[in-house]
Parts: structure tokens; C-alpha cells; sequence
């Protein structure tokens, strides 16, 4: 069916539900700026199971809330699949708690540390344990879904080890369901996206966080995202092309299209788009066609976009 | 004529609608090798890292952390109490029912409450979630001001409600089918519509109404956005149903759903929470065969 | 003795009471979901929902992929579930000989039922996209879900089966009947009631399921339709829309309930308004015929 | 007549929606006697006998008018106010088709009791043991009480189930063709049974066997139709019928 | 016997899973004639009709030992190489519980043929006819022939099961008490049916009457716990029955 493929010009997308909605806008436009002569088809099947689809070779771009694993870069090569790691987006995280709480000023990554950290599990349960001056109250805890990409960014950001964390609080895949979980309690406390804040503005509180390399403390809006100023926790989104999609015209016309469109796109979706100059880069990178990973198999906390980009790819 | 079954037409056609028949039959096994085989295949490599005695007897569930635990019963738990929540809710709710459906309601009344009743299976699980989460929860929490905001609790009555036209459409089938001249053997030794629902008609649909009952509790263990949605996919070594929990379902899809890299260990755990799974329904399956072979009546 | 009937008699009144409350629960949670469902969905529900197809933009996002994935993934799960499972129920009860084997296959059909649906899932990605090289399909979406609904349709067959008096077949048999002269003439038509039954909440489970053919692959952001089943050249039918690509309601539900724009999770809700229509407008004319049916039949 | 009444009807029509079966039928039911109802087959005996139990209540669409008067009560027992489930205390049926419950046989006697609260264990075995020898059926079943009835011949069954509607000691009795099933000895048992029964309870029998008629009864209905053609004492009906149908009926020359 | 003989029963046992109830019957049965088949309920008598037409083959666990020869194939219809469909193709059955099927009247009547592949409408309603009068039905419900066969009386039902074993012509007829649930006259004309059939047909009838059975039939066989007791002429056994039990038996001494 590689010939029908061809024929019909499909452009075959899955993976992660985080970078999903990015997609599916550059998808909309693509095609619409196409007059439909191209189909995109964008799924969601989670990172893990995009890449496996990827490497085997099954869709032309991968959608990924994280940079390629060492085990998924080992299958891709077992199969000759060679790829273009593109950054699309920030994805920040945001910590919340609940609007009645009145007591949280901010926080330092410490005292998230001595909340979140394994050793924290069913010791660390009353808010004043973290701050004596904060109420001698129980503390809920919210937080992503622990086969996410989230969840693996936020351990690594705050415990300083990815997915170490503690196990006793409520975790879901689904952002919206861990609003309504704040929403619900006054001692609660919980991370996740910052565009499920965005939305649900009267439902909950947003944390500052102090930056540890300024001491200043910092809300995620799109300007102290974009200005690397909130960390560590705001982290890019990827896309991944494969390499000999992209020698087809529609695939590159696509990715082409995606890059030079996203900062519009991205802030539409309500993600937080990145500096102009990394999208450049990010073209550049791809005109060039430089392939492999800038990761090493494994996720980094607080990087600047632009340095990143300017990284020498690692394929193994 | 021929007495000695020659090779008609006939019996050619018939032989051929028996190989078909067969063959259906026979794709039970099929899907069964296939998902014996994928889970047996795909956790062997989980069996090889972990040990069975560990897997079965922890109390720690947390597989996808740096340091992993690799104890399955809080899922057991969570399984265990969700299910048994919706049960209670769903067999005695489907059951009464379908006496009603069956013995009491006029006819018309109920040729038209069944397929609204139906209609429960029709909603999608996602909306019963949240349904849980937004409705029931904050509701209960009226009452039982310990609720957590995720529990067990009310997805396990929200999955009772939602499996009770499995239980009342199927059992009512079999009360209907049982002939009208065995109930009116009972009615007319003056027994009540209650009486004879309970002494004639249940133990003669008893075979139906067990069947309805294996798919309630099927559909129980085997149900997943609800208490993914509104059960806080927490681990918890616990019985509370006040308290949030995860269960086998919820585990399976939130991993094979995200961004967990497939081939990996921790990729294949939900295979090994599969073949636990299997082997719970298969024995309740087993156990629940003998029970019905004891009690099946005959008319 | 006087009081104890007196008790029975008042036990029985009760019981039509408590049935009645039984049924309206469900009924009421049906309505409550349904107006819930109605408010939030109810700006949504025009024209234009119907013929767009999925959008960034929340109000000009549609389900047009969507309700035609649904409506023809049913079409293919119909196809397969209802021959076989029906098949397999009658070679079940009419054929096979009561012996181990076929008690095997009863356990085996029964814990099939409570498989969770996602390892069906994991089952048809290894079977029909990998090993079959159907694909990321239609035909493989369907399939999916007519394994899914299998047992179901097969449990419930076998029942409305088995509530059939043996003298009916008996008199069939005298008559010089073949055995599946009996089944056609007798034994179908007398248990449509309960096979329909088993249809309706199979199709209606298969219908709201989301998470199989997430991992199968169904797409969420699909801006095109599959391919015409008619084609303007000889021979005029086309089967190429069984491999084309496809979505379906539940999966888009399911993004636009996780998406965390309010838009989004409007359309979700009438969304699902739109899945429990078709529901019931697919299990319509199943219903119509089991009503017909079942006031036929009578002995 | 001078005989004290348990019963009578009253103008009875019965319905089947719109199929008029019963036609404006009177007939005293006398006390502690048994009245037999005759008449060829599909004339409405078992509609008949079925409204005295009111069993045609189960289904939609069936419809009486007219009284059936229980006496000493003075109950009209199709008035609707009247609870069925009364009246089939009272008044115990015997099935044209045998329809034993898929039971064991004694689960099959005692269902009455138990559903009149009655569970002793010493008393029910009494009254499966004297329920079964009354319709000559405990010597073939007394070692295989607790194996199913659906297990025993045609014959087997139909006494069953006159034990059955023994078991609960009714006022009245409703036999349909109640020994069509047996042989001429087990036959003659029912027959010595009820006479025996009639010390106590009233009776109503529908038989097609002119000779059982003739032998058991005191008092003889004939159907025809949907009507009672002629009533009167058994003697009378079958030595000196008044009615010209009823003389062809009984000698066989009807038709 | 000097007579042909259409069938013979050689040692034929016959159990319900361990329960022995045929009894090494061994049997002659002639071609066109009536052969009766009396004895006491519970003795074994639908059992053995049963076997005729492989009717037990339906159940897993009953068990047959011996033979039944049909002539003039000399074809043991016991033998499992022989399929049972062919052998119910040429031996016709009326049960003793009349089961109709739920449908139509015309349908029930209809079946036998149409399994056999015959279609044509003009046909099939002659047939409907004629074997309604043959069960002296069709005055009753030529009107209804469209209306359910469970609406009728269980006398009517009973013709119609006869209505629909004569519809497909068969070689044999089994009767399990046709007559059971009949009035005398309806009796009387299904008797007359079986004589006229017999110029083409060979019957065997259960029954309880013994009028009946020394009217009808031909040769007679009595029957008790699961044995042939006594066989011969039907004149012979009723008027000089070499056994006593058969004595006993018809002179109703018995028991
Ligand atoms: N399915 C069965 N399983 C076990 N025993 C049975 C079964 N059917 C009948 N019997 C027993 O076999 C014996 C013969 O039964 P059968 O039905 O042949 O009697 P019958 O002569 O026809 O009597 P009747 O005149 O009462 O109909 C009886 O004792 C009966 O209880
Ligand atoms: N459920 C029904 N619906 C419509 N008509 C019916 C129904 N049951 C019986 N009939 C008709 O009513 C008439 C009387 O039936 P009933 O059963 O009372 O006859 P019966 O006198 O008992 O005859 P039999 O001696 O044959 O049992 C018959 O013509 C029959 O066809
Ligand atoms: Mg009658
Ligand atoms: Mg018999």
C-alpha cells in the first residue's frame, strides 16, 4: 500500500497527546492551505507507542512530549529508520493549588523537593511539615500520570532523578481531571500544564516558583516561559521526521509549513511557542537534514532552547 | 429410499453449516491462544526480572518509578473494590429489574423501559467517568464528608449502574422464556408473582440469569475509563472504598496510552498485570461453571 | 398460616414497588446524563457540527470523520460478531457433545467476557495490523471490536437457546427435520429475542469503546473521508474504504474531554449526545424486531 | 334444586379479545359434589373451568363479564376487587397438559405449602407421602421422590400433579381432564379419590369419557358452543336428556 | 404369523442413563395394520414408540441394545450407521402432550413438506385441507388457519399434531394416545382415520383405552415394567389372553 501512500499523499502522524494539539492545528492549516491535494491523519497513541510505530517505520512524524529514549533509539536503529528531532513548543508546568488557599506565597524547588521526593512517601502528609507556619492541615497531592512525559520532566526538574518520586497521590493522565481534583479540596496541592490553568482560572491558584539561578520568584506566563526566566520547569515538545519521509515533497513541504507557521499556531492551542530564533534554527536544522538526537537517550532539565539547537546530534 | 446417509445434497449442505458453526465456535479458542500467547510472550521478559513471589505478595505497586516496586496487590485491591462495589450495585439492581421487566410490569410498559434501560450500555465510558468525578462524588460527599475527591466508591457505583442492562436485559430474556404454562402451575396454587418469580421462574431461568451475571461481572472487572477517570489511578494497598484506588484496567491503559517506551520493562508490566487478571476471571469463571452445573434445571 | 400468606401478599406489592424505584433509577440516570449531556451540548448540535471535520478551533470543530468512522466500523463489527457469535452459540448448544471440551469452551467463552478491552487491543495490533497486514484499518477497527462483543453475543445466544422447550424440537425432529432445518425453522426464530438482546448491548458496548482502537489506531485529527464503497468503474463496489484510515466518536470524545479549553469539552458533550442517538437508532430496528418477536412467540 | 350451593354462575361471557367464548353461561355449583362439564372438543370447557381460578387474569386482552358466586362468602370471585391470589388459595387446579414445575417431585408437592409459609420438614414428608398414595403414584416414585419430574412418563406426570393440587387440602377442585393420561386401574384410583374428596370439597371436572361422567358425578353440565346446553343430575342427563344435542352428544351420534 | 411383517423388534433394551426400562422386548409388526401398544402408565410404552423414530437420540446418556428391523429395506433402524433423519422422513410421530409449534396453524401443518423442499402454494393448501379433515379440524379453524396454534384448545392442538404428522404421507404413523384429550365423537373419527390409513400405512398406537385398542387395532401388545407380556391378535388378547396379568389388565382386576 506504499503505493497508494504515494498516489494520495497522506502524511502519517502519531504519538504523544501533549504535542498533539500542535499537530493537529499545523495539520488543519496545512491542509486547508493545500486545498486538500494533501491528507494528514494525526493520532494519539502516547509517546511510547508513537515511537514504536515510528521506528517501525509505520508514520512519517512522530509527535513526542520527550526527547527519544535510549531503548527507542536502539529499535529505530535495529530497523533502518534514521529521524530529524525538531523542538515545536514549550510545555510548561505549573504548580496549583487550590484558590482557597491562602497561605502559599511560593515556592522553592527545595521545599517541592521535600513534598515530591520518594523519601517524602506517607511522611510528608500535613502542610506544616513543609512550612512550619503553614496550617497543621493534610496535604492532597495531584500530579501527571507517572507513564507520562510530565511526570518524568517534573521528577527529573525537581527531585533531580526522572521518575523518582513519591507514590501516594492521586495522579491521572488526564490534566482536566486533576483541575477538578484541586478545584475540590483546600489542602490540596498538584502540577500540570500550564494551558489547564489558562482555562481554569477561577478553580485554582498558580504557585510561583523561585527560580534557583535568580532567587526570583516566577509565574509561567508565556513571556517568562519564552525568556527561559520560569525553570526549571518549562520543557520543550518534539517532533520527530523520518528522515526518508522527508525526501518526499509533501513531507517536507509539511514540516516546512509546521515550522515557519507554529508561533502563531502554538499560542492559538494556548502552548507557549518558542523564540523566533529557535524556530529558524529549527528549520535550519532541517533544511540540513541533520539527523539523530541532541539528547543522549535520556531527558535534561533547564536548557535554553537556542543552545540546545546548536548541539552536535548524537545517533546512538 | 436410501436409509444409509449417502452423500445427498442434504447432507453435504448440513455438514458444511456444522463446519461453519464449528469454526465459530472454535474462534473462542482462537482469541483465547491469541491472548494467552501475547501475554505469556510479552511478560516473559517482566518474569525473568522480577520474582513471582515479589510480583504476588508486594504491597507496593510503583513500576514506573526510579526505584521500582513491583507488588501487585494494591491493584488487586483496587480491583477487588471497585468491582465488588459495582456488583453489589449492579446484580441485585439488574436482577429486580429484570423481575419486574419480567413478572410485573404490563406489557407494554415493558417493551418500552427495556431498550431505555439498554441505553446505559450505549454511554460512552468516558462521559460515566466524569459523570463519577463532577456528579456522584461531590453527592456523596454530603454524606460522607471522609470522601476523598477520588475514591473508589463512586466510580464502583457508577459501573454498577452502568453494567445493570447486562444483567436485567439477559436475565429478563431467560424469564420471559420460561414457559407460561410452568408459571401457571404456580399461580394457580395461589402463589403471588413474587413467589413464583422466586420459586419458579428464577431457578428455571437460572441459566440465563447466571449467564447475565458472568457478563455484569465480566464487564466489571474488564471496565477501564471509569475508574481511570474517577478512581485517582493511585496504588493503594487498602480496602477503604473511601480512599483513592487503581485497578488492573487503569494501569493497563494509562501505561500502554503514554509516553512509556514499548519493549521496556516497564513497558511489559502490563502484560504481567494481564496475565493476573486472566487468571482471577479464570478462576471465577471455573468456579462460577460448577456453581451453575449444580443448580441448571431442565423443562 | 393466614398471616404468613397476608405477608407474602404484602411482600409482593412491595416488591412491585421496589422493581419500579429499580427501574427508574436507571432511567433517571439516563435522563440525568442526558440533560446534563443536553445543556452543555445542546449550542453545538447544528448542521454544522455533522459536516466539518476536527478543528483547533472548538466551535468549528465537527465529527464529520468521525460519526461515518463509527457508523462504519459498526457495519464491520456487525458483520463479524453477529455470524459467529450466533454460529458459535448454536454449534454450542445444538451441536456440541457435553463433554470436557465443550465445558472448556464455555469457561473459555465466559472468561473472554472479562478481558479487559484494551488487551483486545494489544491482541488485534499483533494479529490483524501486523500479521494480517490489514493495517491501521477499518476492517481492523472493526474486527477489533467484533472480538470485543464476541462473547457477549455468544453467552446470550446460547441462552435464548437453551430456554427452549425440548418438546418444540422434538416435534420438529418427528417431522423428518434435519438438525438445522430444526435450528433454522425453530430454535432461531424462537431464541431471536434473547440473540437480539445479546446484539443490542454488544453493539452498544462496541460502539462507546475507546481505548482498543486507540492502540490499534485510530486517529484523532482526520480531515478526510474513506474511500467511496461505490465506484464509477466496473465492477461499481469498492472495498478500498475497509483500508482506509479512520476515527471514531468515542476516540474524539475522548481527545476533546482532555483538551483543556471549555470549547472542546462541549463538543464533547454533544458528541456524546450524537453517539447515544446512534445508538439507539442503530439498536432501533433490533429492538423493533425482538418486540415483534417476542410478542409472537408464546407456549 | 334443593342442594346447598358452593357456587354459581352467573351470565358469564368470556373474551379472548375479541373472540367470544363464553356465552352467557349460569350453572349452580352444588357443595361437596362433583359437577362434570361434556361437550366436544374446543366447546370452552377448560375457558370456563379457568375462570373459576381466574387464571385467564394472566394475560392481557381476556375479558369477563358476568358473576361466579362463592357461597357461604358470597363473593363474587371475577368482581375485580377481588384478589386472585384469594381465590387460588382456595380453589385448586389440575391442568389439561400435565405441567409439572422443573423440580425434583417432592419440591413438585409441596411447592403449595411452602408458599403458604409451611416448612416443617416432618409435616411436608406426611403430605407428599399422602398426596402421592391419593393419586397412585407413591409406589412407583417413593424411592426417587428428590429426582426430577420432568423425568416421569405422561401418565406419571399427570398424577403429580393432582397431588399437587391435593397437597394444600383446597375447598374447591378444578380437574381438566384429569385421567386422560392414564391407564383404566390408575383411572379408577382417581375416580375412588375423588369420590372420597368430595366428603370435604367440591369438584369440578371436565372430562371427555362419557363413562367417567356418568360414574363419578352427581350433577352433568353439557357445552356446546360456548353455552351450557343442558344441566341437571348425571342420572338424568345421561338417561333422559331433555335436550335433543345433548341425547346425540352422549350417545355418539353428534356431529 | 403368516402376515407381512413392515417391522420387527429383535431383543430390544433400551435405558435413560442407568435406568433400564426396555426390557429385551422382542416384537412383529405387521405391514398395514393397526397395532396397539396398552399397559399400564409408567410401563414403558412412549419409550418404546420412541425408539422407532430414533427419538432418543436427541438426549447424550440413553442407550439402546438389540434391533428394529424394517422391511422391505431389512434395514436395522437401531444401527448407528443409519441416519436418523431418513428413518423420521418415513415414520411419522403424534406425541402424547400435543406440542405444537409456535406459529400458525397453516405452518405447523405445513412443516414436514416444506423441509422436504415442497413450495408450491396451491399444493401446500391442498394438503393443509386435506389433512385437517383427516384430523376432523378443519370445520373449526378454517377460518383461523393464520392465527397461533397455541390459541387453540388442547383437543384442537392435539388434532393439529395429527393434522401434521399425516401432511408429509408417511410409511409409519406412531400414535402416542391421539386421542386423549378428544370427545367421543372426535375419537370416533380419528379411529375411522386410522382404519382408512391403514390401506396404506402401518400404525402403531398407544393407548389407554381399551375400547379403543380392541376397535382399532389389529394385533395388540401388552406391556408391563419394561416388558412385552403377551402379543397376538387383538381378538385373541382381548377375548382370551393367555397371560393372567394381561387378564387382569383389561378386565381393569388389576394392581
Ligand atoms: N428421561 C427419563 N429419564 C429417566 N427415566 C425416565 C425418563 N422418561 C421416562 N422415564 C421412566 O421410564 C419409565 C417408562 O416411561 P414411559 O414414558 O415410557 O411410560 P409410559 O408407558 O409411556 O407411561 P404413560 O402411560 O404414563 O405415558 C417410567 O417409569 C418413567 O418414570
Ligand atoms: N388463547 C386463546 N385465544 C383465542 N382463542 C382461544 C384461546 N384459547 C382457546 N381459544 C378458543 O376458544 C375455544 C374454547 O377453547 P377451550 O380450550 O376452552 O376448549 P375446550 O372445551 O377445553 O376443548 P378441549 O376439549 O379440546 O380441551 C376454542 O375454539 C379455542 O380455539
Ligand atoms: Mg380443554
Ligand atoms: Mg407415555
Amino acid at each position: 500500500s506504499t503505493k497508494a501512500i504515494a498516489e494520495e499523499k497522506i502524511i502519517k502522524i502519531d504519538g504523544s497527546s501533549t504535542v498533539y494539539p500542535v499537530t493537529e492545528a499545523v495539520g488543519e492549516e496545512f491542509q486547508k492551505f493545500k486545498k486538500g491535494a494533501i491528507k494528514v491523519t494525526v493520532g494519539i497513541s502516547g509517546t511510547g507507542g508513537g515511537f514504536k510505530k515510528f521506528c517501525r517505520g509505520e508514520t512519517d512524524i512522530s509527535n513526542a512530549s520527550r526527547p527519544i529514549l535510549k531503548s527507542e533509539m536502539e529499535l529505530c536503529q535495529q530497523n533502518g529508520i534514521e529521524y530529524i528531532e525538531l523542538p515545536v513548543a514549550y510545555d510548561g508546568l505549573a504548580v496549583m493549588v487550590n484558590p482557597k488557599n491562602n497561605w502559599v506565597d511560593k515556592m522553592t524547588v527545595e521545599e517541592l523537593k521535600k513534598i515530591w521526593e520518594p523519601a517524602a512517601q506517607g511522611k510528608i502528609t500535613r502542610w506544616n511539615q513543609i512550612r512550619p507556619e503553614w496550617p497543621d492541615a493534610p496535604l492532597k497531592l495531584f500530579g501527571a500520570g507517572v507513564d507520562s512525559g510530565t511526570f518524568d520532566y517534573f521528577t527529573e526538574a525537581i527531585v533531580g532523578k526522572a521518575k523518582s518520586s513519591r507514590g501516594d497521590y492521586t495522579s491521572s493522565e488526564d490534566d482536566n481531571v486533576l483541575v477538578q481534583g484541586i478545584a475540590g479540596d483546600k489542602y490540596s496541592l498538584g502540577y500540570f500544564g500550564v494551558a489547564y490553568y489558562e482555562e481554569n482560572k477561577d478553580k485554582l491558584k498558580l504557585v510561583p516558583i523561585v527560580n534557583p539561578k535568580t532567587g526570583k520568584a516566577v509565574i509561567p506566563t508565556m513571556e517568562n516561559v519564552m525568556d527561559g526566566s520560569y525553570q526549571p520547569l518549562s520543557r520543550p515538545i518534539f517532533i520527530y521526521v523520518n528522515f526518508k519521509s522527508a525526501e518526499r515533497p509533501e513531507v517536507k513541504e509539511f514540516v516546512e509549513f509546521y515550522l515557519k507557521n507554529a508561533a502563531k499556531l502554538v499560542k492559538e492551542v494556548k502552548y507557549i511557542p518558542l523564540p523566533a530564533k529557535a524556530y529558524e534554527l529549527a528549520l535550519e536544522r532541517f533544511s540540513k537534514r541533520k539527523k539523530g538526537t541532541m539528547f543522549g537517550g535520556h531527558q535534561e532539565v533547564g536548557l535554553k532552547i537556542e543552545d540546545l539547537l546548536k548541539r552536535e546530534e548524537k545517533t546512538k | 429410499m436410501n436409509f444409509l446417509s449417502g452423500k445427498s445434497f442434504q447432507s453435504v449442505k448440513e455438514k458444511a453449516i456444522e463446519t461453519f458453526l464449528f469454526l465459530s465456535a472454535a474462534s473462542s479458542i482462537l482469541i483465547t491462544t491469541g491472548i494467552v500467547f501475547i501475554l505469556f510472550y510479552e511478560s516473559s521478559g517482566f518474569f525473568k526480572k522480577v520474582s513471582i513471589v515479589e510480583f504476588l505478595t508486594g504491597t507496593q505497586w510503583t513500576p514506573l518509578f526510579s526505584e521500582p516496586r513491583f507488588g501487585v496487590l494494591p491493584l488487586v485491591a483496587g480491583t477487588f473494590l471497585t468491582t465488588t462495589i459495582a456488583l453489589l450495585v449492579a446484580l441485585p439492581v439488574g436482577l429486580i429489574t429484570a423481575m419486574y421487566l419480567s413478572e410485573f410490569a404490563p406489557l407494554r410498559l415493558r417493551e418500552i423501559l427495556k431498550p431505555v434501560l439498554e441505553l446505559l450500555a450505549a454511554v460512552p465510558t468516558v462521559v460515566y467517568g466524569y459523570f463519577a468525578l463532577l456528579f456522584l462524588t461531590p453527592l456523596l460527599q454530603k454524606f460522607i464528608p471522609d470522601l476523598s475527591g477520588f475514591n473508589a466508591l463512586s466510580p464502583g457505583i457508577i459501573m454498577g449502574i452502568m453494567i445493570v442492562p447486562y444483567v436485567s436485559s439477559v436475565s429478563e430474556d431467560a424469564m420471559s422464556a420460561v414457559p407460561m404454562y410452568i408459571k401457571e402451575g404456580s399461580y394457580a396454587m395461589g402463589a403471588t408473582r413474587l413467589q413464583t418469580a422466586f420459586r419458579v421462574v428464577i431457578p428455571a431461568a437460572f441459566s440465563g440469569i447466571a449467564a447475565a451475571f458472568i457478563i455484569g461481572i465480566s464487564r466489571a472487572l474488564g471496565e477501564t475509563m471509569v475508574v481511570a477517570i474517577a478512581a485517582g489511578m493511585m496504588p493503594n494497598w487498602t480496602i477503604n472504598p473511601l480512599e483513592p484506588v487503581q485497578t488492573f484496567t487503569s494501569y493497563i491503559v494509562q501505561v500502554s496510552l503514554g509516553d512509556v517506551p514499548h519493549g521496556t520493562l516497564e513497558y511489559s508490566t502490563i502484560f504481567a498485570v494481564g496475565v493476573v487478571l486472566f487468571f482471577i476471571t479464570l478462576g471465577a469463571n471455573i468456579l462460577s461453571f460448577f456453581l451453575r452445573m449444580k443448580f441448571r434445571e431442565r423443562y | 398460616m393466614r398471616d404468613k400468606v397476608k405477608i407474602s401478599k404484602y411482600l409482593d406489592a412491595a416488591f412491585a414497588i421496589t422493581g419500579l424505584l429499580f427501574c427508574l433509577i436507571g432511567i433517571g440516570v439516563i435522563i440525568i446524563l442526558f440533560v446534563d449531556l443536553f445543556m452543555d451540548g445542546a449550542p453545538r448540535l447544528t448542521l454544522k457540527f455533522f459536516s466539518s471535520f476536527p478543528s483547533r478551533f472548538p466551535d468549528e470543530a465537527g465529527i464529520l470523520s468521525a460519526w461515518v468512522g463509527s457508523l462504519l466500523i459498526m457495519f464491520i463489527t456487525a458483520l463479524a460478531a453477529i455470524p459467529v457469535g450466533v454460529g458459535a452459540g448454536i454449534y454450542l448448544e445444538e451441536y456440541a457433545k457435553k463433554n470436557w471440551f465443550t465445558d472448556f469452551i464455555e469457561i473459555n467463552i465466559a472468561n473472554l467476557a472479562g478481558v479487559p478491552s484494551i488487551i483486545y487491543g494489544l491482541l488485534a495490533l499483533g494479529i490483524f495490523v501486523y500479521m494480517l497486514g490489514f493495517g491501521e484499518s477499518i476492517l481492523t477497527g472493526g474486527l477489533t471490536l467484533g472480538l470485543l462483543i464476541l462473547p457477549i453475543v455468544i453467552i446470550a445466544t446460547r441462552e435464548a437457546i437453551r430456554a427452549i422447550p425440548q418438546s418444540i424440537r422434538e416435534a420438529s425432529y418427528a417431522c423428518g427435520a434435519t438438525k438445522w432445518q430444526t435450528i433454522r425453522w425453530h430454535v432461531l426464530p424462537y431464541s431471536m429475542g434473547g440473540i437480539l438482546t445479546g446484539i443490542i448491548i454488544g453493539l452498544s458496548r462496541a460502539i462507546g469503546e475507546t481505548a482498543p482502537l486507540v492502540t490499534i489506531g485510530a486517529l484523532t485529527f482526520i480531515a478526510f473521508l474513506p474511500s467511496s464503497p461505490i465506484s464509477s468503474d466496473f465492477p461499481f463496489i469498492s472495498f478500498k474504504w475497509l483500508f482506509d484510515s479512520f476515527t471514531v466518536l468515542p476516540v474524539q470524545i475522548f481527545n476533546w474531554v482532555s483538551r483543556p479549553q471549555k470549547g472542546f469539552h462541549v463538543n464533547a458533550a454533544a458528541a456524546s449526545i450524537v453517539l447515544m442517538v446512534m445508538t439507539l437508532l442503530m439498536n432501533g430496528f433490533a429492538i423493533y424486531i425482538r418486540y415483534r418477536f417476542r410478542r409472537k412467540i408464546r407456549w | 334444586m334443593v342442594e346447598e350451593l358452593k357456587a354459581e354462575v352467573k351470565n358469564l361471557n368470556f373474551y379472548y379479545g375479541k373472540n367470544h367464548v363464553l356465552k352467557n353461561i349460569n350453572l349452580p355449583v352444588a357443595r361437596r359434589k362433583i359437577t362434570a362439564l361434556i361437550g366436544p372438543s374446543g366447546c370452552g370447557k377448560t375457558t370456563f373451568l379457568r375462570c373459576f381460578n381466574r387464571m385467564h387474569d394472566l394475560y392481557p386482552g381476556n375479558r369477563y363479564e358476568g358473576e361466579i358466586v362463592l357461597y357461604p362468602d358470597n363473593l363474587n370471585i371475577l368482581s375485580p376487587v377481588v384478589d386472585p391470589i384469594k381465590v387460588r388459595m382456595q380453589i385448586s387446579m389440575v391442568f389439561q397438559k400435565p405441567n409439572p414445575f422443573p423440580k425434583s417431585i417432592y419440591e413438585n408437592v409441596v411447592y403449595g405449602l411452602k408458599i403458604r409459609g409451611v416448612h416443617k420438614k416432618n409435616y411436608l414428608d406426611e403430605v407428599v407421602e399422602k398426596s402421592l398414595r391419593g393419586a397412585a403414584l407413591w409406589d412407583e416414585v417413593k424411592d426417587r421422590l428428590h429426582k426430577p419430574a420432568y423425568d416421569l412418563s405422561g401418565g406419571q406426570q399427570q398424577r403429580l400433579c393432582i397431588a399437587r393440587a391435593l397437597a394444600t387440602n383446597p375447598r374447591i377442585l378444578l380437574f381438566d381432564e384429569p385421567t386422560s393420561a392414564l391407564d383404566p386401574i390408575a383411572t379408577a384410583k382417581i375416580e375412588e379419590l375423588m369420590v372420597e374428596l368430595k366428603k370435604e370439597v367440591t369438584i369440578l371436572i371436565v372430562t371427555h369419557n362419557m363413562q367417567q361422567a356418568a360414574r363419578v358425578s352427581d350433577y352433568t353440565a353439557f357445552m356446546y358452543l360456548g353455552e351450557v346446553i343442558e344441566f341437571g343430575k348425571t342420572d338424568k342427563i345421561f338417561t333422559n336428556p331433555s335436550e335433543k344435542l345433548t341425547e346425540e352428544y352422549i350417545t355418539g351420534r353428534f356431529g
